[in-house]
């Protein structure tokens, strides 16, 4: 990795306590095949005050999770079953309409990717930010605007014209900062961040993920971070969990995963880094593609196609996520047995 | 709104360049015509039993109001006069001024153009979000259907369906007049009453033969704004459905502008077949007697009036589609 | 940070050419709606073709048969004159077909020629043309026909859908204007420019291609305009008729039949009425097939 | 379609000038039931002008100006449109009048009651007043007026012009409009006589034809002035005056200072503008018209308008005739034989009953008259001479071998061995001509000869075009009248070469430059061989019957029939009917059977004692 100090994930090392609690989550969507599961049977927690960054190809059902965790599967997807806990909220899968609409951006702020455009592009950033004031019945809109203002101001906007703006008139990293005000101005405890530095330029991208170390540190948030970029991750997460055809195949410290990865789709993620230094040469892309909806097989693990210490056991039998010392888990018939994929 | 002024201004200048193109257009188009409307207009008064030596005398009358000046005069008098609002004699209405007799037709059309609008599109923005939105369900099915079904009926077919179902069969409607003379024309509920009664029955056609268009294309606008990440970005923001709905709204009416301002043309085209089904008094009609007396004039000057309402209609729905859309305003 | 994206996937594969035919056929089978479109369509062109063979050139009358209801020798009943309806049925897609067939290949000609070299060029010959576009596209077409009907007698097929055709291509050149200026906006031209490939080369091998699809759609789309305007016409009795056509029956059903009126000469005015409307039926249900023909992504769906 | 209906309509009220009506028998109609029955109500007519425009001048010289003659507009008299009495006229503002100097001087004496809307007498001043804008419209030199003398303040003289020997003058005079002077005397200059009297000079001096040729100019333009005048109210000496006015009807309410105002039951009468037929059959299906004027419809439209509760048909003649017409100036139709055959080929019957079925009858007689008229003018005898070209196929092969034409192989050659084909022609929006061509298309066609109809875009250029001579077979309205001289002069008049000038008869050929409006495009011969009749001078013949006194036409127009009728230069194919429609749910007491009041106005049966409240 280009940058080792990962300092952060001694502001809260090992905490216990889940700000949220994800158990059995599945995800299907209907297809012309029947519904066929995003999200299968996952289990994760998001311990309170720290980053947790979720890591994944496209379709490994990652955005799906990100979606699910306020309950928001957009149709022609549902859950299925699982619960997800959120600390002050309860569970969402369960909450009434208007309970989870205030849950939304009122406990839980959502962060787009930049390509993305989040707002409405016929109104400036002010108004809509008093639409979302109405919307959680603030009494004092103003004070709400004193506070997005502050929010822009200390990451660095020009706070009158920030608010004055279309989405037209923002470039990418600003669409992005105003996101995160969107996604705090209510003080939400939970951050839900997809994507967030996707098709920014390099500078962008710094700034953006600085303002989320800050803001989250001095909020004390529980952030995710839903990214297919490992070095992100890197830069930020306290905790990893890497999804794989909508399963959290591995899970555990960032360093740790990072280091000594024990699933080899993990290893295979790394490897294929390109490093700045040293033989671009090196870095391996995986070979084959990742499945969709329709192409994981119905049986046994999902990656073994592409899996270099596929067994025979691989073919009939899903693995369980199944917790290893040191506060890992990873799901693999193969785990322990040296993944040699450095 | 510097923008909004300058654009109005570009706007203008075009408009002004396109009515000279079209008075220029049907000044020359008039002289090109054949026939000699002198000689219509004697025998149809000889086979109206006037005897033919006053027959002349009176078509003589009548042909003093055509021009005998060299063409580059009458055409230089003809633009001059065009700047003042003289559009010249009407033929038929022996030198009645054509501006008095189009101004005062006017109004029929407009009334009858703009409500037939502003109708379908409220009725098809409302269906198409309504197809939309619940376009898995058997109420979106029916209007999406619906939609389809009246966007194929060509607006006269429409006229005559309604004709012949409300004058004829069921003679619901009062028809063949803008309003009943008899009651004095006022701000009073029994003449809007009237006015309205009378002017349901073609508002209608223009509206259900307009209608589907808009229905369908408000519905596939909808389906892509909902497709928009915004839409979801408001959901996950927890914004009230109904705020979340203006949003949707407001971005899927905003193609349908661009429409409106060629819709506008065709409604005004369209005119010619409703008024004349529906023996209503408007420019449309106006234009259709002033072919079949070969009143040049009135024809020419009917003509102008409708490019010129939609030229206009056409301006005003550029600014709206401006105000709306700040991304115009600005660039 | 990283630069390179390992895990994006990579592009789609462009549509193989192939098979073009096989694909269109596959595509219009998959609906019945589709099949029934060009059954429709199909059927209407052998009547227009065929049609007029089928009987004798002057329609024989009958003076004591006027109006008569459907039997056996008149389906659908006989006009003002005896005469079968649906002989005049038959007899009168030749002209509604032919006409609007000129006219939209008049349309598409212009129309496309004109967006084109407008998307092409850009600058001021692209402002002029789309200047003279907009007029075209303003002043309402339907007036501007009958107006012109007083100084040219279009009532001909020929001219009938060269005057449509030179009045509505308006709609169509800016669109396929647009079209240009976005094969523009994705690099398409400097690159084919950066070949050294000509003008001509660049204008009909590179971009013609590209807008062809929606092209061939506005082909259909403009003959079923073609034929509202036409019967349009005809109906509201300005132009003259050269030959029987079903807006002619249309006009002399309603103002001298006064099928509007009362119900003996309903089926007159229900005859011509329900052609165009199966007619302009089978168009729009074809043209879905030609949509997903030509939008791969509709495939998907 | 609609054009129809302007075209032939008119005729019932819209005539401003035909026939004579001397005094005598003037007071003719004035006797209907008097005012029994209540009045109060509104009685709903058609505005037989078709088109209402609020925005035009209430000036009855503007052509599309707001006024309504027999309601609100007044003139001396009403013709009783009567072709053997040609005399007969109902009174208006005319109580009577006499005649003296051998026709050339007309005394009027006026109502004793008549007065203006605003309570003011309608005054011999007036009527001059009227007259004069008559000169400047260009209606009083036709009707060879040439003075005009108050007597008293209800006594006026009319004079014809010098040297004018005019056998309709009182007609043509009495009916020109009579218009309040107050309102429209300010138009006039003070010496607007001595204008008249200047510009009807006719002898040879060059200086006074140039000083008569000025002052016409200024008739005319005083003429336009007036025409495009706008009176701020309605002031009327009729049974109504105007009260409101919208594109689709006119509301005009009872004149209480109208002379006859004790006879007038409708309070309330109201207009309905139309735009087309089909308008007015809505309007007759729906029950809301109390009185219709002629309305071409089709058979099954009739049937629905009589099943209407309260719908009754009046129909009476009209004085109109629809022909085919040859140019023989054009091969082969220069030949007698050819227009006779060909009369033998068209089945009159079958063409009415496809083009006019409602609203005409297949002519008998091809004589230049509407059959009825023709009972009026030959005796029994004369009309059992004419031919009646009953259908018959085999006289017509008989005529054309005859005349050299072979049939091979089912289609008739030319003498010189060329197929012979007809291009008939007629006008866009003249349906039941266009009907009538597909008929005689078909008939001609299977007979053999291929024949195809052809449509001209409007009547303008029809006329230009038949004028200069473009069409060989083309439709014609003939038989107009009931005034004879104007009947005959649609057959042998300027059409065919006959120009009267400065009082003489001249005739020019077809290649001779066209006469200013109408071109010689019938081209008979100027003398005509009639079996039984001798040498016929067609031209001549019918310029007489505007000159020699009513007695002594008879003669003229037994050989002008009888030369047409065998020299076919048009074969007549049917006669208009006026078919008008009342309803008497409302209103009772209409003037069914009599003709004269028929062709006038329902304003004229009100005021008559007609029309009484069910």
């Amino acid at each position: 990795m280009a940058t080792a100090e990962t300092g952060v994930q001694a502001a809260s090392p090992g905490t216990g306590e889940a700000a949220v609690r994800v158990r059995d989550l599945t995800v299907v969507y209907a297809t012309a095949r029947g519904e066929l599961p995003a999200v299968a049977h996952v289990d994760l927690d998001l311990p309170a005050g720290q980053i947790t960054g979720i890591v994944g190809e496209s379709g490994s059902g990652k955005s799906t999770l990100a979606l699910a965790l306020l309950n928001a599967v957009q149709r022609p997807g549902r859950i299925l079953s699982g619960s997800v806990q959120v600390a002050g909220v309860g569970d969402v899968v369960t909450l009434g309409r208007r309970a989870l609409r205030q849950a939304r951006g009122g406990k839980i702020g959502y962060v787009f990717q930049a390509s993305q455009s989040s707002l409405n592009p016929l109104k400036t950033v002010g108004k809509q930010l008093l639409d979302l004031g109405r919307s959680h019945d603030v009494a004092d809109l103003r004070q709400l605007i004193r506070e997005a203002k502050g929010l822009a101001e200390e990451m660095g906007l020009d706070p009158v014209r920030a608010l004055g703006s279309y989405q037209h008139q923002l470039s990418g990293g600003m669409r992005q900062r105003v996101g995160i005000i969107f996604a705090l101005v209510l003080n939400a405890h939970v951050l839900v961040l997809d994507e967030p530095t996707t098709a920014l330029d390099m500078l962008s991208q710094a700034l953006v993920l600085g303002i989320v170390r800050r803001v989250h540190r001095e909020r004390g948030l529980t952030t995710v971070i839903i990214t297919h970029d490992i070095g992100v991750v890197a830069e930020l997460a306290d905790r990893l969990a890497v999804m794989y055809a909508g399963r959290i195949v591995e899970e555990g410290r960032t360093e740790e995963v990072l280091a000594s990865p024990l699933h080899p789709y993990t290893a295979g993620l790394i490897a294929a880094i390109p490093r700045i230094v040293g033989d671009p040469n090196r870095s391996r892309p995986l070979s084959g593609r990742p499945p969709d909806l329709t192409t994981v097989p119905p049986r046994g693990c999902p990656f073994r196609e592409r899996c270099p210490v596929a067994m025979d056991v691989c073919e009939v039998e899903d693995p369980a996520l199944v917790e290893v010392p040191g506060g890992r888990r990873v799901a693999c018939h193969a785990r322990g047995r040296g993944v040699a994929v450095r | 709104m510097s923008g909004l002024a300058r654009r109005l201004a570009s706007r203008i200048v075009v408009a002004v360049v396109m009515i000279w193109i079209v008075a220029s257009f049907t000044f020359f188009l008039v002289r090109a015509i054949p026939g000699n409307p002198v000689q219509a207009e004697y025998e149809t008064l000889v086979s109206q039993g006037v005897n033919p030596a006053q027959a002349r005398a009176e078509t003589q009358v009548i042909y003093g109001f055509l021009p005998h000046q060299p063409l580059a005069t009458q055409y230089g008098h003809y633009l001059w006069q065009l700047l003042h609002l003289n559009l010249g004699k009407s033929i038929s209405y022996t030198g009645t001024p054509v501006s008095h007799i189009v101004l005062s037709a006017a109004p029929y059309t407009v009334i009858l153009v703009l409500s037939g609008i502003v109708a379908s599109f409220a009725i098809g923005v409302i269906a198409g979000v309504l197809a939309a939105v619940r376009r898995s369900t058997r109420l979106g099915d029916v209007l999406s259907v619906s939609g389809s079904l009246l966007h194929g009926v060509p607006q006269f077919v429409m006229a005559l369906l309604l004709a012949y179902l409300f004058t004829t069969e069921w003679a619901i409607f009062p028809f063949g007049a803008p309003y009943d003379a008899s009651i004095p024309v006022g701000f009073s509920p029994a003449f809007i009453g009237s006015l309205v009664s009378h002017a349901i029955l073609p508002v209608a056609a223009y509206a259900l033969s307009s209608y589907g268009g808009w229905l369908l294309t408000m519905k596939s606008s909808v389906v892509s704004v909902l497709g928009d990440d915004f839409v979801l970005a408001a959901e996950l923001r927890g914004i009230r459905p109904i705020t979340r709905l203006r949003y949707i709204g407001r971005n899927a009416i905003l193609p349908l502008f661009t429409i409106l301002a060629l819709s506008i043309g065709f409604m005004f085209g369209g005119s010619v077949f409703i008024e004349d089904i529906f023996d209503y008094p408007g420019l449309g009609q106006l234009l259709l007697q002033s072919i079949n007396r070969r009143d040049y004039p009135l024809m020419s000057g009917a003509f102008l009036l409708i490019t010129v309402a939609v030229i206009v209609a056409n301006i005003l729905a550029d600014l709206l589609y401006g105000v709306i859309d700040p991304r115009v305003r600005k660039g | 940070m990283v630069a390179v994206d390992p895990l994006v996937p990579e592009a789609r594969p462009r549509l193989p050419r192939t098979g073009f035919w096989s694909g269109a056929g596959r595509v219009v089978l998959r609906k019945p709606s589709r099949i029934f479109g060009l059954a429709v369509i199909v059927f209407f062109a052998l009547m227009a073709i065929v049609g007029p063979f089928l009987y004798p050139k002057n329609l024989p009358i009958d003076p004591n048969a006027i109006y008569a209801p459907p039997s056996l020798a008149h389906p659908l009943g006989t006009d003002f004159e005896g005469t079968d309806v649906l002989a005049l049925i038959v007899t009168g897609a030749r002209y509604v077909l032919y006409s609007a067939a000129v006219a939209a290949v008049v349309t598409v000609v212009v129309g496309t020629g004109v967006g084109l070299l407008a998307g092409y060029y850009r600058g001021i010959r692209d402002s002029a043309l789309m200047r003279v576009t907009d007029l075209f596209l303003t002043v309402p077409g339907f007036p501007l026909l009958i107006v012109l009907s007083t100084i040219w007698n279009f009532g001909a097929a020929p001219a009938m859908g060269l005057v449509l055709g030179l009045t509505g291509w308006g709609g169509l050149a800016r669109a396929v204007r647009s079209q240009t200026l976005s094969l523009r906006e994705r690099g398409f031209l400097e690159a084919a420019r950066g070949l050294g490939l000509s003008t001509p080369h660049i204008v009909i091998k590179q971009i013609l291609p590209n807008v062809a699809p929606y092209v061939a759609m506005n082909l259909l789309l403009s003959v079923t305009g073609a034929i509202y305007a036409e019967v349009g016409l005809f109906f509201l009795g300005v132009v003259p008729f050269k030959a029987n056509n079903w807006g002619v029956m249309l006009n002399l059903a309603v103002f001298s039949g006064g099928a509007i009126t009362s119900q003996n000469a309903l089926i007159y005015l229900l005859s011509p009425l329900v052609a165009i409307l199966l007619l302009t039926l089978g168009i729009v249900l074809f043209l879905d097939a030609m949509d997903e023909l030509f939008n791969p992504r509709l495939r998907e769906g | 379609m609609r054009l129809r209906l302007r075209h032939v309509a008119g005729l019932a009220a819209l005539a401003v000038g035909l026939a004579a009506c001397t005094g005598s028998s003037g007071s003719s109609g004035s006797s209907s039931a008097s005012g029994s029955g209540s009045s109060g109500g509104t009685f709903t007519a058609i505005n037989e002008f078709g088109t209402i425009h609020p925005g035009a001048p209430k000036n009855p010289f503007n052509s599309s100006g707001n006024y309504y003659p027999s309601y609100d507009e007044m003139q001396l008299c009403w013709l009783a449109y009567s072709a053997s009495n040609p005399n007969a006229c109902f009174p208006g503002l005319a109580k009577s009048w006499t005649s003296s100097d051998g026709g050339r001087v007309l005394t009027v004496h006026l109502q004793p009651g008549a007065k203006w809307s605003d309570g003011a007498p309608v005054t011999a001043n007036d009527v001059k007043v009227s007259l004069a804008i008559a000169f400047t419209q260009g209606t009083a030199q036709p009707a060879n007026l040439g003075s005009v003398k108050v007597v008293n303040s209800s006594t006026v003289q009319l004079i014809q012009s010098p040297g004018a020997n005019d056998n309709t003058f009182a007609s043509d005079v009495l009916q020109l409009p009579v218009v309040p002077a107050k309102v429209y005397g300010h138009l006039l200059p003070a010496d607007i006589w001595s204008l008249i009297a200047t510009s009807q000079y006719g002898g040879s001096s060059k200086a006074k034809t140039a000083a008569a040729k000025k002052a016409s100019g200024t008739l005319v333009a005083l003429g336009k002035k007036i025409a495009a005048y706008a009176p701020s109210q309605d002031l009327s000496a009729g049974p109504y005056v105007l009260s409101s006015l919208n594109p689709g009807e006119a509301v005009l309410t009872k004149n209480k200072y109208f002379y006859a105002a004790s006879r007038v039951h409708p309070s309330q009468v109201v207009l309905r503008a139309y735009s087309g037929n089909s308008q007015i059959w809505n309007y007759l299906i729906s029950g809301q018209l109390d009185a219709a004027p002629y309305t071409a419809m089709p058979t099954n439209i009739l049937h629905k308008v009589l099943s209407v509760k309260g719908n009754k048909e009046l129909v009476s003649r009209t004085f109109v005739a629809a022909s085919l017409g040859f140019n023989e100036h054009d091969y082969p139709y220069n030949l007698r034989s050819v227009r006779q055959a060909l009369a033998y080929l068209i089945n009159r019957q079958a063409v009415q009953k496809v083009a006019e079925p409602v609203s005409g009858s297949p002519s008998k007689y091809t004589t230049g008259m509407i059959d009825s008229v023709v009972h009026d003018y030959l005796s029994s005898g004369q009309m059992s001479k004419l031919n009646t070209y009953s259908y018959s196929p085999s006289k017509a092969t008989h005529l054309l071998e005859g005349a050299g034409f072979k049939k091979v192989n089912g289609q008739w050659m030319l003498p010189n061995g060329k197929p012979w084909t007809i291009t008939v022609q007629t006008v866009n929006g003249f349906s039941d001509w266009i009907e009538a061509s597909k008929v005689i298309s078909s008939e001609l066609t299977t007979f053999g000869i291929p024949t195809t109809a052809k449509i001209s875009p409007d009547y303008a250029s029809y006329l230009t075009e038949l004028a200069n001579g473009k069409y060989a077979v083309g439709f014609w309205l003939d038989a107009l009248g009931p005034n004879l001289y104007t009947t005959y002069q649609r057959l042998y008049g300027t059409n065919d070469g006959y120009v009267v000038q400065g009082g003489k008869l001249t005739h020019q050929g077809p290649n001779a430059p066209a006469a200013a409006e109408q071109g010689n495009w019938e081209d008979t011969p100027t003398t005509y061989q009639v079996p039984g009749v001798g040498a016929v001078n067609p031209g001549e013949l019918t310029f007489k019957l505007s000159q020699v006194p009513v007695a002594q036409q008879r003669a003229i127009v037994a050989k002008l029939a009888q030369a047409t009728d065998y020299e076919l230069p048009v074969i007549q194919l049917w006669n208009y009917l006026n078919v008008q429609f009342v309803n008497t749910s409302r209103w009772t007491d209409f003037p069914s059977g009599n003709e004269g009041l028929l062709n006038n106005q329902p304003g004229l049966w009100i005021s008559m004692g007609y029309v009484h409240k069910r």
